[in-house]
């Protein structure tokens, strides 16, 4: 078993064993400290995976930012002690039942597909467009350029014979999703300050 | 590298007339204007100009733009132009169905201003998000690629998540922006990761390069449920149906529809309603198109067949369910999401009619394509159409709440006599939403009933869904008129507040334009709209 | 595996060794293992020594400002052993848990603490190529590792079941939230001058004199170092900002019920992380492992000294060019610390809403200003002196790219190529 | 088992999926859930980044999980906003103990 193996079945192990006990906790806080394990153990297999920038980006902002909201929703939100969820076994056991067979399904699926012969192949081999841009990211996963680049909307990494890209550059995505966050931010704001009430609006059309 | 980027955004490198941030000016006048009245609320400029003469000001210049383009490229005869490096798509569809959402966007604020929801403190709050809600469904009227699909159906809703809460004090609207957003995000995880498996599994995220890859994935092989390749991409798809039914609030996802629209404001509501469903429905056939192409292999298309009729079977069922439960409804606002529902239900249905169409073709022939365009022709015409009717509604609704204070059915009663103009609105608009004969709804009606019958050639089931269709629509207007019932034949208490909303204040005014278009199909207007909804339809197929 | 291990040499080294009971000697992937077994252990004497030294001044530096001498007795007339002798009491005391606590998280959020101020470590370079694991984008990735430190701190105050834990616990995650912001910013402005994300990289560029720190690199560096400083003290919880602990009003904020070894964990994972940030300052803006005298260029024929030693690549005066390194950088880093120590008995402390309003207010709009302007910074020199730098022999974007847009896209298909090739280079 | 293919990748992320909808499922409690919504994204992302790794795919994976991850946060700001408004009004985050819609 080589060591890349050993870390993945490592992180994997962290990543399932903590999200099912995510499910399985009842108490918020300790769902909390599992989801950061589980999310924790995820951004390791990006790592694996050779997405350094991805990774951090993981632990920087879920691990470190949502999970923190999240945790301090429960803190603000708690009425006990500690926040139990009670689920009745019959809830649970319906669950399981159901999860398990998505599982099974998923599961099924996607281990039966072989992907480097089948799909690559057929993919690869057949599509011009495919072949054009048949470049994997490089292994040496130091991805940070490659995306800043894609994100400005030029693509290296992906350029045709005819030295036209053949994958579409990110910078609308990525302008326009900053025009969504200022959104989200007035609404989460608005959402959570108390109401400043300085007079009643009367005049209509004003 | 970067100049040419600049080229293809600014003007003109692959030899087009539209430049990519040309073809983006809408939606960059309503980004500048969300932070405009960022910027006039900092200065203080929002004590002496009201917020929303900014809102309605960005928006009116945001739809000259649209119109500028939609005139400009009616006259260049280009089929469709591929902007921002293939990520958008700019066709007659994707114009016209600007034009009308943010027609929609100016009768919404205009609406917001006349009843004054938002007061003038929270104006730049709630216009931005309407704003920004808007952005995203314009996105989503144009995405070509699975990320911006997925972006355009986040930014559209997470919006409308604090819209719907807007009324933060209250109870009722607290608990509707929860559940909708509980809900809605569990929707888009599962259509998040149903695109990452169709996305994995092609090797692409363009939506033209789909079709091609679909082709040669499953060229050589059999492509039966028997093949796991197969079987994932079915598994993806499903999954991103369920985000889509989520949007559309379609059987069994629309649960969330009537507590969502109850706890919301009126005019939230009319918003959630027209807009959010009409840019789900055009991204959605979009999507089809994508996915559905007559190129594809025999096998495949016999399972596309098969889920167009299940998404028929759905529709069907949407259509009823929607019916039925308004029934025993007692709040004007909860009725009408459950007829919202029930009209996902009809919409549903030319979706139902596209994909069996498509899917019914011998593999490379484009026999189908003048069906399939009257099948996406009778969606539009029915959203515009719908655009009138349920903002009526919605409006009419709200409209009355500022003078009652209610949205209780029953203390609608001896309306008709009290306030003339809001319960004749109303009457046409409900009427328009049974479809009968000469309102605008009865037109939209006959085209989707027309695309299911004409899908009936390929598979017969499609006639038994129009059968249930049309059943509908005898079930649907019983509960309408009563409605109607009970504001001209019962008389109003002693104890109830008394309204004044004469036909010539600005509140009668806006019911009266409103309403007004919904007569219109008496005349040439149907063949006009019609016409252009024609000429949008067919830009999407190359066939013609 | 992508990440370039320092223990790549070792592992060199230790690939064969002949180990009973195995045919083939050590598999090269047990020797990268045992080769960074021992480097984290090097790393986390480290890590357990340099709290032990700031304590220690920590106690004395107080005692100075409030005119005592601080502890005198325990190891000779300065107290030298006196965190040591704190640290055996510590291990001997009772590991309590209160009744009310969510016993099991209670006992576990130390831990979360500690590790993720050790894991700031291991991409922390600390001289030319030292480093535990070379990333590319080590700056991005030492603010996520150090970010999940607060976490361990809010689960810590949360699972105590105290009320004066709890306020704390959200005072911290208050706070964090406003200080992430401005700190991320402002350790953009000097890399926008020099255009990497790479802490080794960015350390290289700041070989020379004094002059060629980033922090002299334009006035916006120059601010955003001072800027950097102060909501770095904000990130680990030093007085003025320590409103988790506020021992004045909170008892003892998060760790109010926690004693014995899970009370060192905090103390420990504390002053490790404000040596962290002090490194990263001094790495980002105060040229690193460089002494700014001309030290090193006067030694470079050093560097091959000795160089038929055991393992390849490896040279005795290299070695001992990156111990001096090493410990200039630990000695730049350490005066940071004292600074923060001397700050800490100084100032008083500030209320929670004006630590946010601080950040939020008065932070973050200043680094953006400043983030704005050292991206125009260079277009104005451009147009005024026809260059990017005000010296020539400033560390800019052109040493490393230049012009930026072609010459990054190169230089990364050049490292792509090279590494797809497999031969696996050591550090950088 | 030496090798670890995509394969492997994919099956965590099924794992983190069905974890996810199941904790939608079963839980009550609206941050609860929320955190399933969490699980699912990031079964969603490892399956983008795995297929970024292995298939044809390539950068474009890794750029719509990046974006996967704002959007994200995106979202849990405006439902933490929203849970908070929740509960000054009703002193409970059970999505179930809303009492105000008969849904």
């Amino acid at each position: 078993m080589t060591l890349e193996a050993l870390l993945f079945y490592l992180f994997a192990a962290i990543a399932c064993g903590s999200a099912l006990a995510v499910v399985l906790t009842d108490n918020v806080v300790r769902m909390a400290f599992w989801l950061v394990m589980s999310l924790g153990a995820v951004a390791s297999l990006f790592f694996l995976l050779e997405a350094d920038f991805l990774g951090a980006t993981q632990l920087l902002i879920y691990v470190g930012g949502t999970v923190v909201l999240l945790v301090f929703g429960v803190m603000l939100t708690a009425t006990g002690p500690y926040v139990q969820i009670k689920t009745t076994p019959a809830e649970m056991f319906l669950g399981a039942g159901v999860g398990g067979l998505l599982l099974l399904v998923l599961a099924s699926t996607v281990m039966g597909i072989n992907w480097e012969n089948d799909v690559a192949h057929a993919l690869g081999a057949e599509s011009e467009a495919a072949l054009a841009a048949d470049t994997t990211v490089d292994q040496s996963g130091t991805t940070g350029r490659p995306l800043g680049l894609a994100f400005v909307g030029v693509r290296p990494d992906a350029v045709g014979p005819d030295g036209a890209a053949t994958r579409p550059g990110y910078l609308l995505p990525f302008e326009i999703v900053s025009v969504h966050l200022l959104v989200v931010l007035i609404g989460a704001a608005y959402l959570a300050r108390a109401k400043r009430r300085v007079e009643p609006a009367t005049d209509l059309l004003s | 590298m970067f100049s040419t980027l600049l080229n293809q955004i600014l003007s003109d490198s692959t030899g087009q007339p539209f430049g990519s941030l040309q073809l983006f000016g809408p939606e960059l006048t309503l980004s500048a204007g969300i932070v405009l009245m960022l910027l006039a609320r900092l200065c203080g400029i929002d004590r002496r100009l009201p917020t929303h003469w900014i809102a309605l000001w960005m928006t009116f210049i945001a739809f000259s733009l649209g119109v500028f383009q939609f005139v400009e490229f009616s006259r260049s005869d280009l089929g469709t132009v591929e902007y921002f490096s293939g990520l958008m798509v700019f066709d007659r569809f994707s114009a016209l169905f600007r034009l009308g959402l943010l027609l929609f966007l100016i009768f919404t604020i205009t609406l917001t201003v006349i009843s004054g929801i938002p007061d003038r403190d929270d104006a730049p709050d709630f216009y931005s998000l309407l704003m920004g809600a808007s952005v995203g469904m314009l996105l989503m009227g144009g995405a070509n690629h699975l990320l911006m699909l997925f972006l355009g159906v986040e930014m559209s809703s997470v919006p409308s998540y604090a819209m719907v809460g807007f009324l933060k004090g209250r109870k009722a609207s607290s608990e509707a922006a929860l559940k909708f957003v509980v809900y809605g995000a569990g929707a888009a995880g599962v259509m998040l990761y149903g695109i990452s498996l169709i996305a994995g599994l092609l090797g692409t995220a363009e939506f033209p390069q789909i079709a091609i890859q679909l082709q040669t994935l499953f060229a050589g092989e059999s492509a039966a449920l028997s093949n796991p390749a197969i079987r994932l991409l079915m598994l993806g798809i499903l999954m991103l149906l369920v985000g889509f039914a989520f949007k559309l609030s379609v059987v069994p996802f629309h649960f969330w529809t009537p507590d969502v629209f109850q706890g919301a404001s009126a005019e939230v509501g009319g918003f959630l309603s027209v807009a959010s469903k009409s840019a789900a429905f055009v991204l959605l056939v979009r999507t089809v198109l994508a996915f559905v192409t007559p190129a594809s292999s025999a096998d495949l298309g016999q399972i596309y067949l098969t889920l167009g009729l299940g998404i028929g079977v759905i529709a069907a069922i949407t259509a009823t369910f929607g019916n039925l439960a308004a029934y025993s409804q007692t709040n004007m606002k909860r009725l009408l999401a459950y007829s919202t529902i029930a009209h996902s239900g009809y919409m549903l249905m030319a979706i139902a009619a596209l994909i069996v169409l498509r899917a019914g073709l011998e593999p490379g022939s484009t026999g189908y394509d003048d069906r399939c365009a009257r099948a996406v022709e009778g969606l539009l015409y029915y959203l515009a159409v719908y655009f009138f009717m349920n903002l009526g509604a919605f409006a009419i609704t709200a409209l009355i709440r500022n003078e009652t204070f209610s949205e209780e059915i029953e203390d609608y009663a001896g309306l008709g006599f009290q306030a003339p103009i809001l319960a004749i609105g109303m009457g046409m608009c409900l009427f328009s939403l049974v479809g009968l004969p000469p309102l605008g709804g009865f037109v939209g009606k006959l085209f989707i009933f027309a695309a299911v019958y004409d899908s009936g050639f390929v598979h017969p089931l499609m006639w038994g869904i129009l059968a249930i269709g049309g059943l509908n629509t005898v079930f649907s207007l019983f509960y309408y008129i009563r409605v109607m019932k009970t504001m001209y034949l019962q008389e109003r208490p002693a104890t109830a507040r008394a309204l004044r909303v004469p036909a010539w204040s600005y509140s009668g005014a806006f019911v009266l334009i409103l309403t007004l278009p919904l007569l219109l199909p008496l005349g040439t207007a149907v063949q006009l709209v019609s016409g252009v909804a024609k000429r949008a339809a067919m830009s999407l197929f190359a066939g013609l | 595996m992508q990440a370039l291990f320092a223990a790549a040499t070792l592992q060199e080294f230790l690939t064969g060794m002949p180990v009973p009971g195995v045919k083939d000697g050590l598999s090269p992937g047990w020797a990268l293992a045992l080769a960074a077994g021992i480097h984290a252990a090097l790393l986390f004497s480290l890590f357990g020594l340099l709290p032990l030294i700031y304590i220690w001044l920590e106690r004395k530096v107080a005692g100075r400002i409030q005119d005592r001498l601080g502890p005198t007795r325990v190891g000779g007339r300065f107290g030298w052993l006196q965190t040591l002798a704190d640290g055996v009491k510590l291990i001997q005391k009772e590991d309590l848990a209160p009744g009310a606590a969510d016993r099991w998280v209670f006992q576990v959020a130390p831990y979360l603490a500690i590790v993720a101020s050790f894991a700031a470590f291991m991409v922390l370079p600390f001289s030319d190529t030292w480093v535990a694991v070379s990333l590319d984008a080590s700056v991005f990735v030492i603010l996520a590792l150090m970010s999940l430190e607060v976490l361990g701190i809010i689960l810590a105050g949360y699972s105590s079941g105290s009320k004066w834990a709890l306020f704390g616990a959200m005072r911290e995650a208050a706070q964090m939230v406003s200080y992430e912001i401005p700190m991320a910013l402002c350790l953009l402005v000097p890399l926008v001058a020099v255009g990497t994300l790479n802490l080794t990289e960015i350390g290289a560029l700041q070989a020379g004199p004094v002059s060629s720190w980033l922090i002299f690199h334009d006035p916006f560096c120059f601010i955003a170092f001072f800027t950097y400083f102060t909501v770095a003290t904000a990130s680990v919880k030093r007085a003025p900002f320590d409103l988790a602990e506020a021992e004045s009003e909170l008892v003892a904020g998060f760790h109010t019920e926690y004693s014995g070894l899970r009370w060192s964990f905090f103390f420990m994972a504390e002053y490790a992380s404000m040596f962290a940030v002090s490194a990263i300052a001094v790495i980002v803006f105060l040229g690193g492992w460089h002494t700014g005298l001309m030290v090193e260029e006067g030694l470079s024929g050093f560097k091959g000294w000795n160089p038929n030693f055991l393992v390849k690549d490896f040279t005795l005066g290299n070695y001992l060019l990156n111990v001096m390194g090493a410990k200039v950088l630990i000695l730049k880093a350490s005066l940071l610390v004292l600074v923060q120590i001397w700050v800490r008995w100084t100032l008083p402390r500030l209320r929670i809403d004006q630590v946010m309003t601080t950040c939020l207010k008065y932070l973050v709009p200043i680094s953006c200003v400043l983030f704005l302007g050292a991206v125009l910074w260079p277009l104005l020199l451009m147009t005024t002196l026809k260059r990017t730098t005000i010296m020539e022999d400033m560390p800019s974007m052109g040493q490393l790219s230049l012009p930026p847009a072609t010459a990054a896209v190169e230089s990364e298909e050049m490292r792509g190529v090279h590494v797809v090739d497999g031969s696996k280079e050591s550090v950088r | 088992m030496d090798t670890v293919g995509l394969n492997s990748y994919l099956l965590v992320a099924a794992m983190l999926f069905v974890c996810g909808v199941v904790c939608m499922a079963v839980k009550r409690n609206g941050i609860g859930i929320l955190m399933g919504v969490e699980l699912v994204l990031n079964g969603a992302n490892l399956n983008l980044v795995a297929f970024a790794r292995y298939t044809v795919l390539g950068l474009d994976g890794q750029v719509m999980a990046l974006f996967v991850i704002v959007l994200a946060a995106a979202e849990a700001a405006i439902a933490l906003a929203i849970a908070l408004n929740f509960y000054n009004n009703h002193l409970t985050i059970d999505v179930d103990r809303g009492s105000e819609l008969q849904g």
